[in-house]
């Protein structure tokens, strides 16, 4: 949790440098998508405290279920602008499937599990993005 | 207890958080209790289904009991990632 | 194609910086794992010119496959040592599933459809890396 | 016609190529006429399900034609990511 940008290609390495034995890597990266109305800055609100917990135990359970080396989750709050990356995860395991499978479920679980609101401020007002029925839906093959 | 607010739960309600007294037995006991204090509670409680509860920071549905709670809170369906 | 080593990090944040409403980014990283008998090196073979070929035509079949912004595929020829970085993909889209897809399309596609042959090098000897029947058969779910 | 050679079929045969005049009508006819010349040819091409051929530089099968080709590439089963 964090409100300054990452620097996508440095954690992606520090995460590497820091396996042993471990096959492969995957890295996921969420940016911020302008929109039809002309995105100003997408504000993202989080609820300090259980946010932690709820990566915590969302890390946990990707660990527990799949055979991974390390798990890395950053995500941002406050104002971004259109581009800016909002969030990461990467994973380690010793074979392709795992490290891939982990961080898909680590997404649909972060969209949906983890308490953290968008809010599109564009010229003409500000919305709060709605959650998808496809991120809920997305839960069930898990 | 510590009733939490957050995006436009918070904004309906015109503030981020409420510490009240309640004997509230479940969270749909709570929602009861702070629906009948001002229109603005109303507006954000109207429909529950499209609140999500967190009892002491983790998920639970709206008749998870209170019982030696200290926080709870109210919020729409997330959106992160 | 190359021989020389290349910076994860800087490729992931050149991929990424080059993209355009794109809202997900997905890399894959193969990294050379120790062995049992301690491995000294791990050769790399391909195929110069059906290699480009190979890659290319799988690179432009998950271009029409899913809705991606673009793809970058760096595989290494040539003796690594364990933990060095063999390869890597990169995929943008609009939406993180079709990112998470395409990525694994392409290395289940790499795997057995490029030509590459890896020869594990150790104090008792050199031996060919076979191949295995999970990888033909991840190609089957594509 | 080019016949080029891969990881252990390049080291069995001990060549990484030849250059060969062949009326081979198809990839197996190519391999009948290699197995026929030396011991470590036959070595190389003595199980056919361990082998995979690419012509001109694409991933074909033993029964696909000849003409007109100008190269074509025998190896293992490929182990690249």
């Amino acid at each position: 949790m964090q409100e300054e940008a990452f620097d996508l290609g440095a954690e992606v390495n520090d995460f590497t440098s820091r396996q042993s034995g471990m096959g492969a890597v995957v890295s996921f990266t969420g940016i911020v998508r302008d929109i039809a109305a002309g995105l100003e800055a997408m504000q993202i609100e989080h609820y300090p405290g259980m946010t932690e917990k709820a990566l915590a135990g969302i890390a946990e359970e990707a660990s527990a279920r799949w055979s991974l080396g390390d798990v890395l989750v950053i995500h941002r709050h406050g104002a971004l602008a259109p581009d800016e990356m909002i969030m990461m995860v990467a994973t380690s395991s010793p074979h392709r499937a795992d490290a891939f499978q982990a961080a898909e479920f680590l997404m649909d679980y972060l969209k949906s599990r983890a308490p953290f609101w968008k809010k599109e401020v564009t010229r003409d007002g500000a919305d709060w993005v709605d959650a998808k029925d496809a991120d809920e839906d997305a839960l069930s093959r898990w | 207890m510590d009733v939490l607010y957050f995006a436009w739960v918070r904004e309906r309600i015109g503030r981020p958080k409420d510490n009240i007294e309640t004997g509230a037995a479940t969270v749909r006991d709570l929602v009861e209790e702070l629906r009948a204090r001002e229109a603005r509670y109303e507006m954000a409680f109207a429909d529950l289904d499209a609140l999500r509860v967190a009892v002491d920071q983790e998920l639970a549905d709206f008749d998870a009991p209170l019982a030696g709670v200290r926080e709870v809170a109210f919020f729409p369906p997330m959106t992160g990632g």
